[in-house]
């Protein structure tokens, strides 16, 4: 049995990436469940979500929120199925799949921040 | 004295059909009486086709590790009556290749030790007549790791190695770990190598299996964690 | 590195012929002295070696205490002291060239063992760590015990073990695990291989061999209370006798005074060494009256049977009063945890006894064995028993007998026999090798004598089964050739054997598939259990007198004149035949052993 | 040959479980989520539209589960990455117990005050 270079997973900092990742989700997640799912006083609605989103300081955590959670989910899937498929090319079709849902839902999440504005 | 029930998983090599099946024994066990004492009762006086690896007899060899009422652990170890309960389960370990009854294939164990390079590595020559001196305090730092009798229950327990045939294995990280924490080893790198690979290290999910399963309490997610930290270290420079 | 080449392998009837492996060299035995052995000579040559236990589960890995070593790191120390009490150990039936070299190197091995990498405990200046050992002492005897024997916590020989293991991996090291060696091939006194049997996978193997090395360790499995391992039958010594070569002071078995009670699980002499005390049903140190200065430290043989006196004159512990206790309480939690964990574990799992807040029963179990396979000082196999080597054979380790250990082994002493002659056996194997570039001619039949005992116990369907013989086989040694012995008893035993034997020719076995077949495995080692029995119970009868671990009621005395000499004895058409050689002494002239 | 597929689930296969199946259902709710907060640059109607029909009821019980399921990736996250970094190796257990009884509470008092405000909303 040889260990070699064609199965090397490079997965150390992506280890690390993870727990760092884990963190900063930790405190936005923990705040961002508390203020609009626990402490919320009104209905979730347009006005009180977009007043909030629109200023600049919401949408750098909210982008920057939504790349991390993006990444830090899809490699925790990629990781899970890497648990269980073995074989080369399914690896290699599965981490292109994963990778484009990233990049997509990335740049769709973050056209809607970036793009909206809101009373003024 | 109480009547104790063993139910014990067996298989046949020549009888590949038949497949895994369980069958039962009644023995009069007294107090005292290890499981290992009980399974020679059986097979020298019941059944001598009841197959199983034992050497030591005190818990050193781990040849007799297997899995006792659904948890790994050596058979010597283990007081009949302690277990409670009239009935007890006795099966192979799980996810090693059965050979026969109760006996496992070793290999799953012996490669994951080949890959880290399971040997003091030293570049430079030691002392001619003396030892390498080590202090206490640095000799302390492989305490916990030395240990290992290479019984195979920690990787035979964990979900990863279930999912991944060719996955190192606690056993071997540990092995691994006990080099580089060895203030005398030159090698940490080499013995590493194979770590950070898909069937390394980050396929541990944490799962503490493997500290449960181990009958000498040593704790592999201990070398693992800190064996991590140490690759991430290095990648970083 | 391989000496594969189809076309010179040879055919050995009945063997297919993917089961005739080629290798320079070929080691049965994983233990200390096998793969210290395949270690030395696989730096330069293909090795192969062959264990029926995985290699790191050779009961070697079971020795608690320490490797005994002059270093002179806790205290002053010198070889000679070393010298002495081997020679004083063994009861002046030790030789005294050999055991020369095995306190003077003794220093280098266990060094070289710490730069393969074994975690040996530490001095606070770093160096390899000393305890105290039974027997071991300071000026000849004079000074009080000497912090000799080195250790790793009380896992001294899993420690080395492993590191063995360890480097024959990096010397890739040819691994055969879990193959049972059958019979030797020793045709003219020339050895010219093995055959073995494939446990895993079942199948009669053939290997065939420029040099053949045996380090399979000891037997105390004849004997019902034992430290040893299942494993530890003792088929090296049978495997020789039936190539037709001797084995020497078989008479000599040294029971270790403090065995887990029922178990015989090995309390460590370490028990005694860091101070715990023995103590008789009135709760009285009674080493007091055997012996006065050295009270529990005294050597084994001597503890044993002080043991087994309180025992035997009614003051044992326990309703049958069959056992003494081994009191640490006094050494306190902190101590116990510290040096001791291992026999807290030991006494806890096996007898759920805790040794920090109550005594631990224990009796004496049989341990170790002094005599074996005849060899001189590289480790060659003596065909007369003398000097006459047998080409291309050898032995190291508790399977072998170079004296070294005399009458009666001192602790620690046997570690450093088994690694420190396995490592002569490995370089007189290379010098030998450098020689002959040959393979010796492999017989046609080689496999014959093999092929028909597999044969005849996978087919044995009579009524005796193996349990029960060696049930009683086990009985009887204990209590007939066991610490106190006599003519008497001896003679019945003898007889009793003989039955035995018989029985075992009408067993019949329920396994008969080839695969992991240990009911098969369990038969073979019988046979050669029942063998060397024979060779232990006749030593013991015509040595009349009482000489280190063997102990004639009828003859407490011992007796230089007649018998201050080796016994070697050999089994030829089932007949016993002695011969004996003499003593080496060199420096130290026999006298009263006292403590 | 074969392999013998039972084993005895201890407390750690659990959390990995669970673990796994909160991640799983987690980045799939991200992404939903994604699609959903994307209905912002939609407008006004759009957004409370798509609000609307998640407001329900059996929506608002939902969001219970979800903030439970996050809480315990979380905090069980948290307990795996105190591991990684050497806190309380050795005393995995007591860590388990913790980092249960944190997400429990955590969850709970949310959930009191989350059926509260549904309660006062609907009542
Ligand atoms: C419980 C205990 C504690 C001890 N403590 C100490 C101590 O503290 N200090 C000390 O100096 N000594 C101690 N001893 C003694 C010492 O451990 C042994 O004498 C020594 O380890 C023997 O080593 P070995 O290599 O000769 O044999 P072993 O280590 O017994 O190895 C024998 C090898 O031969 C193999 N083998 C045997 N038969 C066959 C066969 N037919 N086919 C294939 N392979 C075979 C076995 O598989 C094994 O690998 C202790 C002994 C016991 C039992
Ligand atoms: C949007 C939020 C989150 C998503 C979508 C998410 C998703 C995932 C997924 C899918 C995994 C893989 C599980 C596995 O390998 O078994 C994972 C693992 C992990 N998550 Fe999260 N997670 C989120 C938030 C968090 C938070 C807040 C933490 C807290 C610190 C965290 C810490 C971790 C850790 C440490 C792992 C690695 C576990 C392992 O190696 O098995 N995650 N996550
Ligand atoms: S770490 Fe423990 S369970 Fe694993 S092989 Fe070693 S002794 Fe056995
Ligand atoms: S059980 Fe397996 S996943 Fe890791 S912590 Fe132990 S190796
Ligand atoms: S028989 Fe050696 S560990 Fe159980």
């Amino acid at each position: 049995m040889r260990y070699n270079e064609t199965t090397r997973s490079g997965g150390a900092l992506w280890w690390f990436f993870h727990r760092l990742s884990g963190l900063y989700l930790a405190i936005v997640l923990f705040v961002h469940v508390l203020v609009l799912h626990v402490l919320m006083k009104d209905e979730l609605a347009y006005g009180t979500i977009a007043e909030r989103v629109a200023t600049p300081l919401w949408k750098t955590i909210n982008i920057s929120f939504l790349v991390v959670a993006l990444m830090h989910g899809l490699y925790g899937l990629w990781l899970v199925l890497g648990d269980y498929i073995h074989r080369q090319w399914m690896r290699i079709l599965i981490w292109c799949a994963i990778a484009v849902i990233g990049l997509v839902f990335t740049i769709y999440g973050a056209l809607t921040m970036i793009s909206f504005q809101y009373g003024g | 004295m109480a009547m104790i029930t063993f139910r014990i998983n067996r298989y046949n090599p020549d009888d590949e059909r038949r497949g895994h099946y369980a069958q039962e024994y009644q023995l009069d066990v007294q107090k005292g009486t290890t499981l290992l004492d009980a399974l020679n009762e059986i097979k020298w006086k019941q059944d001598g086709t009841l197959t199983f690896r034992r050497s030591c007899r005190s818990g050193i060899c781990g040849s007799c590790a297997m899995t006792i009422n659904g948890v790994n652990n050596l058979a010597c170890e283990t007081q009949v009556l302690g277990l409670g309960g009239s009935t007890i389960t006795v099966e192979p370990m799980r996810g090693y290749p059965v050979i026969k009854d109760l006996v496992v294939s070793l290999d799953p164990l012996v490669r994951g030790i080949l890959a880290v390079k399971p040997y003091m590595i030293t570049h430079s020559p030691p002392p001619s007549d003396q030892e390498r001196l080590q202090s206490p305090e640095e000799r302390e730092k492989i305490d916990g790791l030395y240990e290992c009798i290479l019984c195979g229950s920690c990787t035979s327990s964990c979900p990863s190695f279930w999912a991944d045939k060719e996955y190192i294995g606690p056993h071997a990280f540990l092995k691994a770990y006990r080099f580089v924490a060895d203030s005398r080893d030159e090698g940490s790198a080499e013995h590493m190598e194979a770590l950070d690979d898909r069937h390394g290290l980050w396929r541990c999910h944490t799962i503490f299996n493997c500290v449960e399963a181990c009958p000498k309490d040593l704790n592999p997610t201990k070398a693992i964690s800190e064996l991590k930290k140490e690759l991430v270290r290095r990648k970083l420079g | 590195m391989t000496n594969f080449d189809p076309e010179t392998i040879h055919d050995v009837e009945g063997v297919p012929i993917h089961s005739v492996h080629r290798h320079d060299v070929v080691i049965v035995g994983a233990g200390l002295a096998g793969m210290r052995a395949a270690y030395e000579a696989s730096s330069e040559f293909d090795v192969a070696v062959l264990s029926k236990v995985f290699p790191t589960r050779s009961h070697s890995g079971a020795a608690q205490g320490g490797i005994a070593a002059s270093l002179a790191n806790e205290e002053e120390d010198h070889w000679e002291w070393h010298m002495f009490d081997t020679v004083k150990g063994g009861d002046y039936l030790g030789d005294q060239d050999i055991i020369e070299t095995l306190v003077k190197e003794a220093p280098i091995v266990v060094r070289e063992f710490e730069h393969m990498g074994c975690p040996f405990s530490r001095t606070p200046e770093g160096r390899i760590a000393q305890r105290k050992f039974g027997g071991h002492t300071k000026d000849f005897g004079k000074g009080g015990p000497v912090l000799r024997a080195c250790y790793a916590v009380d896992r001294t020989g899993h420690a080395l073990l492993h590191t063995l293991y360890e480097q024959c991996i990096k010397n890739e090291v040819r691994f055969y695990p879990e193959f049972y060696a059958l019979s030797l091939i020793v045709r003219d006194g020339v050895c010219r291989g093995l055959v073995a049997w494939d446990i895993i996978n079942g199948g009669v193997h053939v290997f065939h061999a420029k040099t053949v090395m045996f380090g399979t360790g000891g037997y105390g499995k004849a004997f019902k209370i034992t430290s040893n391992a299942l494993a530890n039958t003792g088929d090296g010594l049978s495997l020789v006798l039936r190539a037709g070569l001797p084995l020497e002071d078989m008479e000599f078995v040294q029971f270790h005074p403090t065995g887990l009670y029922k178990q015989g699980i090995l309390v460590s002499e370490a028990v005694r060494g860091e101070g715990g005390y023995l103590l008789n049903k009135d709760g009285e140190r009674f080493m007091e009256r055997y012996a006065p200065e050295k009270m529990e430290l005294a050597p084994r043989d001597l503890v044993a049977r002080s043991i087994q006196t309180e025992i035997n004159e009614g003051r044992g512990c326990g309703e049958n009063g069959d056992y003494v206790h081994a009191d640490l309480r006094h050494l306190g939690e902190e101590k116990i945890m510290k040096l001791l964990p291992q026999i807290h574990e030991l006494a806890w799992k096996f007898l759920h006894v805790d040794c920090i807040r109550e005594p631990i029963p224990i009796q004496p179990t049989a341990h170790y064995s002094m005599g074996g396979i005849p060899v001189d000082i590289d480790c060659q196999v003596l065909a007369d028993g003398k000097e006459k080597p047998v080409k291309g054979f050898y032995a190291a380790g508790e399977c072998s007998c170079v004296s070294v250990h005399g009458g009666n082994r001192l602790g620690t002493n046997s570690l450093l026999e088994a690694s420190l002659f396995g490592r002569r056996a490995g370089k007189s194997i290379v010098r030998y090798l450098r020689e002959s570039r040959e393979f010796p001619e492999l017989p046609a039949d080689a496999a014959k004598d093999a092929l028909a005992e597999v044969e005849r116990i996978l087919g044995a369907s009579g009524t005796e089964t193996v349990g029960a013989i060696r049930e009683e086989l086990q009985e009887k040694m204990m209590l007939e050739c066991g610490i106190f012995r006599d003519a008497e008893t001896l003679e019945k035993l003898a007889g009793e054997l003989r039955e035995l034997e018989k029985r075992f020719d009408k067993i019949g076995i329920d396994d008969r598939s080839e695969k992991f077949n240990y009911d098969l495995l369990e038969a073979i080692e019988l046979g050669h259990m029942l063998d060397f029995s024979e060779l232990i119970v006749a030593g013991a009868l015509r040595r009349e007198e009482s000489r280190g671990a063997h102990s004639r009621t009828d003859h407490p005395d011992r007796d230089d004149k007649k018998w201050l000499k080796h016994t070697l004895a050999w089994k030829r058409d089932g007949r016993i035949e002695f011969d004996y050689k003499p003593v080496t002494i060199t420096r130290f002239q026999p006298k009263e052993r006292k403590y | 040959m074969r392999v013998i597929k039972r084993y005895r689930i201890h407390a750690g296969t659990f959390a990995w479980i669970l673990h796994r199946l909160s991640g799983l259902g987690l980045i799939f709710y991200l992404l939903l989520h994604i699609w959903v907060i994307s209905h912002l640059s939609g407008g006004e109607e759009s957004f409370d539209g798509i609000m609307h029909f998640f407001g329900g009821p059996l929506f608002k019980l939902m969001e219970i589960g979800l903030v439970g399921v996050i809480f315990f990736h979380m905090f069980n996250g948290l307990r795996i990455t105190l591991i990684d970094m050497g806190v309380m190796v050795e005393k995995q257990k007591t860590l388990f117990v913790i980092a249960i009884a944190v997400w429990l509470s955590c969850w709970g008092a949310s959930a009191v005050v989350m059926i509260s405000r549904m309660m006062s909303a609907t009542g």
